[in-house]
């Protein structure tokens, strides 16, 4: 083998790579760096907590969520109701449990939606060099100008029975408000995208792709668009905790789940009149809706730091 | 020495905290700066030279630097001195340049500010008196109108201008040492010829010390009384630049400068050469040998380009006229044999990149031919353009940047195979392994990814994914213009192997006059989208005939300090720019043939210029 | 420069037709109508109902109800209120000085906040300082204002009773007394927006000031010798500031457009609450204007920013 | 009691051997309302009393300072003929004034005429087709100018003319009105009309001064300076508004009324919600009175206790009930979901429908939820008292409601939803957006679901449930859906022209796009009959007993689920006295406010 090796004068005498630590791909050397940020690690064992809580919960706390007892209106927290009842006595650990389901999973599905569609859209605007661009960010303008509030309702108003038919009540629902929520914010994402691509794609290597033949797709996927990642990782999980905080608007409109589906947002929503009297209605759901948008921009921050080199950490 | 030095450094010891842990990266660094003199510090990129000057100035990141050891000025200890009494020091008594004149000035001030801050700070000066003694200094440093240009901001200044700006910013308050941390890196060759000669000019006026860092030889040669080679850290050698360049005694340094190219070296000889290689650790050098002729005259060239035109436009106004275009390559024709390198000439903005790009149609040409083995490849459709790319390949300048940081190198090596359908996954892993010994790395690296490489691995890699689809072609952009010197020179000897084994065409795109004349075969020098003169290497070198090429060859420091004083005065011409208005119509060029195979292009009046006469032919 | 202005507002023409046409099919064709107050109210039969509906044209295809409304458009005349039976731009020109003072002041306070706080904190990342700051951002943008606005009221309006916490557009009083009572009413809404909007902005202050403070100039400053406040004050902001205003000067349309959650709470006259109280009463007129309004300050204010940009960045320029 | 009975009375009243008060409570002891016994009388020709609702102390006019009204929704406009909602009529009244207004007994309560027309008076006539209204002498518009005939005459030429786009054209298109002289006019109904109160009395009667609109009527209207700058009669002077926002008024010193109003400001702010708003009233005192407070009784009681005010409710003729749809609402005919083509597949079964009103507790409903703010009733209409059916009864049992589904033949499936030939028992339940009623819609879930029937909840946004809108699916028109609930208001104290929702000429559809008032859908040949002979019935006692039978019928058909009749609740300070009522708005009487 040895013997095969070009033995040549041109070989470089220092050996590779002084570390000779096994290789350290990108992947791990951002799970080092992340692990480093103190903040983003105890964030994501309290999100995981958050998220285990709310996936086995039910089976650790099996009280019906609609259970109406009148005798046991507004009861502070006591061992039969450990975050207290509300004013139809119906237990809130219970409620918060089911509801935390849909608030995580609507939090993290209009990520998806924003982020894929702001993905693309910044993609592909960001690798045309003529009309698409100007079209598709046009487009991005309009979207950013346009008032949410009487879309939402259109949009809500011209597609809710058609869903219901097809994914059911609640799945209806979910489908839609993920929809709405990330069809009207994936313009920032978009534009991040945009100009990652717009600086990426004059990349030496990028050229180099291109110099070797790589079809535009295959430059888009495998080289410009894994580096462009980083801050998109960002954005999304800052998405993430948006989503949340806009669900808990939509039901304050009256815009969003079935109002006996209690989603953290809308629990917040129904505590605010008891908030003198009963203010651990209000406390459970907010701090919980707190800790999860908390824990989420922790998170996203590490991933940033992480994620770009140029930090010291 | 019988007069005390300005600045005494001893047992200089900088660390830096890495993941908690103190982490030295100037080891015990000690040495002398007379009163007039000019030091160098030179060394390879990571040697500590420029934490050397920071720990000076005690400009080390606060929290995270240490700084051990002594450092005395005018006898006055610099370390232990209470931050507010090291602030008068800084930009007083020491004043700094920097590398990069594009980064170093804030984009938001006029340089007269700038530079008049530093006045009314140190010297009390009125604002009105500042101004005037700014003005004074912006004419000391030879900046054209120098009163009109005070309310300036920086982005209106060229590099070699913004780096008079730093040089008259540093000479505000008669420091008694000036420290440049690589003040001409970034600059053409002419440019580093000019601030060379100003900052000369300047510390026999001032009668100041310099303290000049750098990692070029041929620089030191030029400007050093003094040198100290640093290597990992340390100090390896000190010593007078000529005993240094005559008579190396660490093995380190008869390495380095054994790398180093020279001009004029070559003289006499037809073929490239190799670099000698030196052993770091015993000094032992080989004796390098003119390659093979590898040049196939007989065929027809692997590619002939012929009246090769790039523009681009600038549009601007009310409906994107085109206000103006960048005639970035002008009606440029050459070819290039199987196994020979052209080398393409010229400062930056000539178009030497851009006819590289052309040629590759990464950028698309607006007219003439690209016969890649007889096929026009400026007439291909997208498709049959990917076909082709195989035949020619392209190294770039930057190896950190023409590598996918999440790729890892072996699928970066295999992406061109796969991509072409050359090979099936099986087999583009075996010629991974395959290309990566022919350019002298390991197989088993092929699991790596980019950043754990170094810049001279990295260009390996870069020329291993080249070499996968079996070039005819490949054109080098600047491919080893950002390496260190011994690496450069691994990494030319393995790209000359390389041609001798697999009769490669070369394209060699270089501002580095000294490493052309070692590399190539042929020169085509190129001014402003233009080429001015091509020829065979020895003709070029030898007998230029064009004023610029002429300018261009006597701009290029000798690493030889010997050989210092055979040059006169540069001029303090500008480059000038390719833009022309939109109705500019270029003129029909005559070339003249000085002897078989060396064309000049006729030259006009604009270069009988008095500033351009005299120069050493 | 005067061509490139007049270049990005002939750009911007078609970008508002697309906008007002969308605008319009959308609210044409969403839910409601502007008379379901009279809906269960026996009184009014179903006759009259039908005629109100075609006297304010809602009966008209919808492609013809927007050229009607843009040819008035361009003629100056903004429309009719159903709601309110009153020219439009009145009531919208009624309501821009509350927002404007309002939502400016809370703009103003959170870069009061945010300036000083992000760049101490980026002078010093890291330090405890810098993770407090950073912590109370987060808790300041992850509590929703209309939860913030309702602690505020049931701390300092009920329990302390330090404040009122109904916004009065007239207050009958003049004077330093005039001025006092201002100061009482404004400071809740004020502190709730404005520190919603500080807690972003500082992190946007931290993050240019990062950006900014490794630059080489800025080590070229401290070469100069320059103490570190100056070196901050005068290199590092300047230059950090650079993103920030354009930031704000984007924010500005928001400004305007009133922040609909706490104006409802505190019962603040401004745009917001009339875009939701037209919303909710179907007033197509009012929500067409104010959002056309809104569309067309984004598009304005983009091009301001541009221009902010150029003019705080002496390298854009705009020939 | 029996007709001949009451005739008795009514003649001893007339002969004086009786005094009119006795009477009421006489009449009242037979469960007739004070109103409907004061319309007995003035219907055979014993005069109306002045009857204040609130005794005035105060012994001259001003010095009371200001008076700051929260209405939480804000007036947008204040011309009454185009107010919309009830917060603009409130805006309006406070400027403008009717020829009489209705107290919170139901009384009419002369204003702007000098006395209440009666039979007895000249002011009806005997075929129930004319009434004739003597005018106030010596009223001033707030311009100095005198109040006349005229300005009636004009009002109704004002209202009644299509292109003025007036929603008080109801009352005044078929009408004729005369002027007989300046103090007096006569208006003439084309039919006998029994309930003669409407043109010029109470929300949709304010007269308008002919001076400042006589060259905005019709198409024109919309021009008026003087729709953004009232000029009335009422005791309040214009002086600034801000639609949306802020409406400020200073005391009118030529009031008609001696020693009224006590206020020398006012100030009605707009905005919020009804939370908040009754939170400044009784626990800030910020502001002297605040309307509609629809919050639970809960929340109220809470700020009540130890706070700065009190609440104070009054009975009104809204209700809020249930529709069970007999139609089926996801089946297509005709373009039109819920068509009376179709039949629903299970609740065309009574015994659902009887299941499924066993399943509502009302007096939970009542109790945790409205608390004062609503009465459990099984009857739809409730006020005044004597058009309460006695008969309708409700009660509350899961048990016998499942014992009906069983008997029925309904059987609980796996999921344990009953079902009887594959038609589960599963329905859409729908309703507007508002706390209360997403309680209500979780309590009758929570039952249901004990009785094997499951419901799915929706709400639906207030303005869009409630429009007129043709494209839309979700109004409460459409009925698209199996169950649905809402509040349904009954203007005025008398439920003739309310009890119309329940004719089959009314029902909704695709033909009157759906403007048609029977939601519901059910019609009965007996219910039709029995309006149409209501609505000439001159005699109050047949005429009452015609409409308790049209109401019986759609309840006893479970058809319609009455479950609260509302109470109309009111916030104040505690030294502020003042009077609202049901039947009119709450600033119907504001030039007797005062405070103690």
């Amino acid at each position: 083998m040895a013997g095969s090796t070009l033995a040549s004068p041109s070989a470089e005498p220092v050996v590779v790579a002084a570390k000779t630590s096994a290789a350290v791909s990108p992947g791990r050397e951002t799970w080092r760096r992340f692990r480093r940020h103190r903040l983003a690690m105890a964030s994501s064992v309290v999100l995981a907590l958050l998220v285990l809580g709310v996936v086995i919960g039910p089976w650790l706390w099996p009280i019906a969520i609609n259970e109406i007892d009148f005798s046991a209106q507004l009861q502070t927290p006591s061992w039969a109701h450990p975050f207290g009842t509300d004013d139809l006595g119906q237990d809130i650990l219970a409620r918060m449990i089911y509801g935390g389901r849909i608030s995580l999973a609507v939090g993290l599905a209009a990520m998806v939606v924003a982020t894929f569609v702001g993905v693309v859209v910044g993609a592909v605007a960001g690798m045309s060099r003529r009309y698409a661009d100007s079209f598709l960010m046009w487009v991005t303008d309009l979207f950013l100008s346009l008032p949410q509030l009487p879309l939402l309702l259109l949009v809500i108003y011209l597609f809710r029975e058609q869903l219901k038919a097809a994914f059911g009540v609640e799945g209806g629902v979910f489908v839609l408000i993920v929809i709405v929520i990330g069809g009207l914010r994936w313009m920032p994402v978009a534009r991040l995208v945009r100009a990652q691509f717009m600086s990426l794609r004059e990349k030496e290597f990028v050229e180099a792709a291109r110099a070797q033949g790589a079809t535009r797709f295959r430059q888009m996927v495998h080289h410009i668009l894994p580096n462009a990642l980083g801050p998109v990782i960002v954005a999304a999980t800052i998405e993430v905790s948006s989503a949340i905080i806009a669900e808990s608007t939509l039901s304050f409109l009256g815009l969003g789940f079935p109002p006996d589906i209690p989603t953290w947002g809308r629990l917040l929503f129904d505590a605010k009149d008891h908030l003198d009297s009963a203010p651990h209605w209000a406390l459970f759901p907010g701090a919980a809706i707190f800790l999860t948008v908390l824990s989420i921009n922790f998170i996203g921050d590490g991933l940033r730091d992480a994620l770009d080199p140029r930090r010291v950490i | 020495m019988t007069t005390p030095p300005i600045l005494s450094v001893s047992n200089l010891t900088t660390s830096f905290r890495v993941e908690g842990l103190w982490k030295p990266v100037v080891r015990n660094v000690s040495f002398d700066i007379a009163p007039k003199e000019t030091l160098a510090v030179v060394g390879e990129s990571g040697s500590g030279k420029s934490v050397t000057a920071l720990s000076i100035m005690r400009l080390t990141p606060s929290g995270n630097s240490r700084i051990e050891g002594s450092i005395k000025l005018s006898g006055q200890e610099l370390l232990t001195l209470p931050d507010a009494d090291m602030r008068k020091i800084r930009g007083n008594d020491i004043a700094m340049i920097f590398q990069e004149p594009m980064t170093s000035l804030n984009p938001v001030l006029t340089i007269g500010f700038q530079i008049a801050e530093a006045l009314i700070l140190h010297r009390n000066l009125s604002r009105s008196a500042a101004e005037a003694e700014t003005i004074r200094l912006l004419e000391k440093v030879r900046i054209p109108a120098a009163k009109s240009r005070f309310h300036e901001y920086p982005h209106r200044f060229s590099g070699g201008m913004r780096q008079r700006v730093m040089i008259a910013m540093a000479l505000a308050c008669k420091p008694k040492l000036l420290i440049a941390d690589e003040p001409t890196t970034a600059l053409d060759v002419t440019i580093q010829a000019q601030i060379l000669e100003l900052i000369k000019l300047l510390q026999e006026e001032e009668g100041m010390s310099v303290l000049f860092i750098t990692h070029d030889m041929g620089v030191v040669a030029e400007i050093a009384d003094r040198t100290v080679v640093m290597y990992n850290g340390e100090a390896v050698e000190t010593g007078a630049t000529e005993d240094i360049f005559a008579r190396a005694h660490h093995p380190y340094t008869r390495s380095l400068l054994s790398a180093v190219p020279k001009l004029g070296s070559m003289t006499g000889r037809r073929r490239p050469m190799r670099f000698p290689v030196v052993d770091r650790l015993t000094g032992e050098s080989d004796v390098p040998t003119e390659t093979p002729d590898t040049v196939e005259a007989s065929e027809r060239p692997v590619i002939e380009v012929s009246n090769l035109t790039t523009r681009f436009e600038i549009r601007s106004g009310l409906l994107g006229k085109v206000q103006g275009r960048v005639h970035a390559v002008e009606n440029v024709s050459f070819s290039v044999q199987a196994g020979e390198t052209l080398a393409l000439v010229g400062e930056s903005g000539c178009g030497k990149s851009t006819t590289g790009r052309s040629v590759m149609r990464l950028i698309e040409p607006l007219a003439g031919s690209v016969l890649l083995d007889g096929v026009d490849v400026l007439k291909l459709n997208q498709h049959d353009l990917r076909e082709q790319r195989k035949r020619m390949q392209m190294i770039f300048q930057d190896p950190f940047a023409s590598l996918n940081p999440r790729m890892n190198v072996g699928a970066a090596i295999a992406e061109p195979l796969l991509i072409n359908k050359l090979a099936t996954r099986s087999e583009a892993r075996d010629k991974v392994a395959e290309l990566l010994r022919r350019v002298g790395l390991q197989p088993d690296m092929a699991s790596r990814f980019p950043h754990e490489f170094s810049g001279g691995q990295r260009q390996r890699i870069c020329i291993a994914r080249a070499l996968a689809v079996e070039p005819r072609l490949i054109v080098a952009d600047e491919s080893v213009s950002a390496l260190d010197v011994s690496v450069k020179a691994q990494v030319i000897n393995l790209m000359l192997e390389l041609q001798a084994r697999m009769k490669l065409a070369y394209l060699f795109i270089s501002h580095d006059m000294a490493v052309v004349e070692r590399v190539s075969h042929r020169v085509a020098v190129m001014y402003l989208g233009e080429i001015v003169e091509i020829g065979p290497r020895e003709a070029i070198f030898g007998n230029p005939q064009h004023p610029y090429t002429k300018r261009l060859l006597a701009a290029v420091p000798i690493a030889d300090p010997t050989r210092r004083h055979e040059k006169n005065p540069v001029s303090n011409d500008e480059i000038k720019s390719p833009v022309r208005a939109a109705d500019y119509i270029p003129p029909i060029r005559q070339y003249r043939e000085v002897s078989p195979g060396h064309a000049v292009m006729i030259w006009g009046e604009e270069w009988e210029k008095p500033a351009v006469q005299g120069i050493a032919a | 420069m005067a061509s490139y202005l007049l270049r990005r507002l002939l750009i911007a023409i078609p970008s508002l037709l697309g906008i007002s046409l969308i605008l319009f099919t959308v609210l044409a064709m969403a839910p409601g109508d502007p008379f379901s107050e009279m809906a269960t109210n026996p009184n009014v039969p179903p006759e009259v109902r039908e005629a109100l509906r075609a006297s304010f044209g809602l009966n008209d295809p919808i492609m013809v109800r927007y050229l009607r409304w843009l040819t008035s458009m361009m003629q100056g005349d903004w429309g009719f209120s159903f709601a309110s039976r009153i020219n439009v731009d009145t009531l919208i020109l009624q309501r821009v000085p509350t927002t404007l003072f309002v939502v400016g002041t809370s703009q103003i306070l959170a870069l009061l906040i945010a300036l000083p706080v992000g760049i101490y904190a980026a002078t010093r990342p890291y330090s405890v300082f810098d993770q407090i700051a950073n912590t109370l951002a987060f808790v300041g943008f992850s509590l929703p204002t209309f939860f913030t606005g309702l602690l505020f009221i049931l701390v300092f309006s009920v329990a302390l009773d330090w404040f009122p916490f109904v916004y009065r557009s007239d207050i009958a009083a003049t004077g330093w007394r005039w001025y006092w009572e201002m100061f009482r009413q404004a400071i809740m809404p004020i502190m709730v927006l404005g520190l919603f909007q500080a807690a972003s902005y500082t992190r946007y202050v931290r993050s240019a000031v990062l950006d900014v403070i490794r630059l080489d100039y800025v080590t070229t400053a401290r070469a100069k010798g320059l103490s570190e406040r100056k070196v901050t004050l005068r290199h590092i902001t300047r230059n950090a500031l650079i993103p920030v205003v354009t930031l704000v000067a984007l924010q500005m349309p928001a400004v305007f457009g009133g922040a609909i959650v706490t104006e409802q709470i505190f019962r603040i006259p401004g745009i917001g609450s009339l875009l939701i109280d037209a919303i909710l009463a179907n007033d197509t007129p009012v929500i067409m204007a104010v959002t056309f309004v809104f569309a067309c300050l984004v598009v304005i204010f983009n091009l301001i920013a541009d221009l902010l940009y150029g003019w705080l960045d002496p390298r854009i320029s705009f020939s | 009691m029996k007709d001949h009975d009451l005739r008795r009375l009514i003649e001893g009243v007339k002969t004086g051997a009786l005094s009119r008060r006795s009477f009421i409570k006489k009449a009242a002891a037979v469960g007739l309302a004070a109103p409907f016994a004061n319309q007995l009388l003035g219907f055979n020709g014993v005069a109306m009393a002045q009857n204040a609702t609130i005794e005035y102390k105060p012994t001259k006019a001003g010095g009371g300072g200001p008076l700051k009204i929260l209405l939480w929704q804000a007036p947008t406009l204040l011309n009454p003929h185009f107010a919309s909602g009830t917060k603009d009529q409130i805006a309006s009244r406070i400027f403008f004034e009717p020829l009489a207004g209705w107290d919170k007994e139901g009384n009419l309560i002369p204003q702007l005429a000098a006395e209440t027309p009666s039979k007895a008076n000249g002011g009806l006539s005997a075929d129930g087709k004319t009434v004739t209204w003597k005018l106030k002498q010596g009223v001033k518009w707030h311009d100095g100018k005198p109040f006349t005939a005229d300005d009636v005459v004009f009002t109704w030429e004002y209202a009644k003319d299509p292109a003025t786009a007036a929603y008080t054209t109801g009352s005044y298109k078929d009408i004729k009105v005369e002027k007989v002289d300046d103090y007096t006019v006569k208006v003439i109904f084309p039919e006998p009309t029994p309930f003669w109160a409407d043109p010029f009395v109470g929300v949709a009667g304010q007269i308008l001064p002919k001076h400042h609109f006589a060259e905005y009527i019709g198409a024109k209207s919309r021009d008026a300076p003087a729709n953004l700058k009232p000029v009335g009669t009422g005791p309040y002077k214009f002086v600034d508004f801000k639609p949306g926002d802020i409406l400020t008024g200073e005391r009118f010193t030529e009031y008609h009324v001696k020693n009224q109003p006590h206020f020398d400001t006012l100030e009605v702010k707009g905005g919020g919600d009804a939370v908040s708003a009754a939170r400044a009233v009784l626990q800030t005192g910020e502001f002297d009175y605040a309307w509609n407070l629809q919050v639970e009784d809960e929340v109220l009681k809470r700020m009540e206790t130890g706070g700065r005010g009190k609440i104070s409710a009054v009975p009104s003729g809204d209700i809020e009930f249930i529709i069970l749809n007999t139609t089926d609402p996801w089946t297509e005919v005709d373009g039109e979901r819920s068509s009376i083509k179709t039949k629903h597949p299970t609740l065309t079964d009574p015994k659902v429908r009887e299941a499924i009103n066993l399943l509502i507790d009302r007096d939970s409903i009542q109790k945790f939820i409205y608390g004062r703010g609503g009465v459990a009733t099984a009857s739809f209409v409730n006020e005044p008292k004597m058009f309460k059916s006695q008969k309708l009864k409700y009660e509350f049992s899961v048990d016998k409601a499942n014992k009906i589904l069983d008997e029925a033949g309904y059987k609980r499936g796996a999921d344990g939803i009953r079902e009887k030939d594959g038609k589960k028992l599963k329905y859409v339940y729908q309703t507007s957006i508002n706390a209360p009623r997403q309680k209500t819609q979780a309590i009758i879930k929570q039952a249901c679901q004990r009785a094997g029937i499951e419901l799915e909840l929706k709400s639906v946004t207030a303005s869009v449930f409630f429009s007129s809108d043709v494209a839309n699916p979700d109004t409460y028109t459409k009925l698209y859906v199996d169950i649905e609930m809402y509040t349904t208001t009954q203007p005025q104290p008398d439920p003739e022209r309310f009890l119309n929702q329940f004719t089959s000429w009314e029902i909704a559809n695709k033909e009157n796009k759906w403007l048609g008032r029977n939601v519901s859908r059910y019609s009965d040949p007996a219910a039709d009959e029995a309006f149409k002979a209501a609505q000439k019935e001159l005699d109050p006692a047949k005429r009452a007993a015609l409409l308790i039978k049209v109401n019986e019928i759609f309840c006893e058909a479970h058809v319609i689920l009455p479950l609260l009749s509302r109470t109309r609740v009111a916030a104040s300070v505690h030294n502020l006295v003042h009077d609202h009522s049901g039947w009119d708005v709450d600033t119907w009487n504001l030039a007797a406010w005062y405070r103690s």
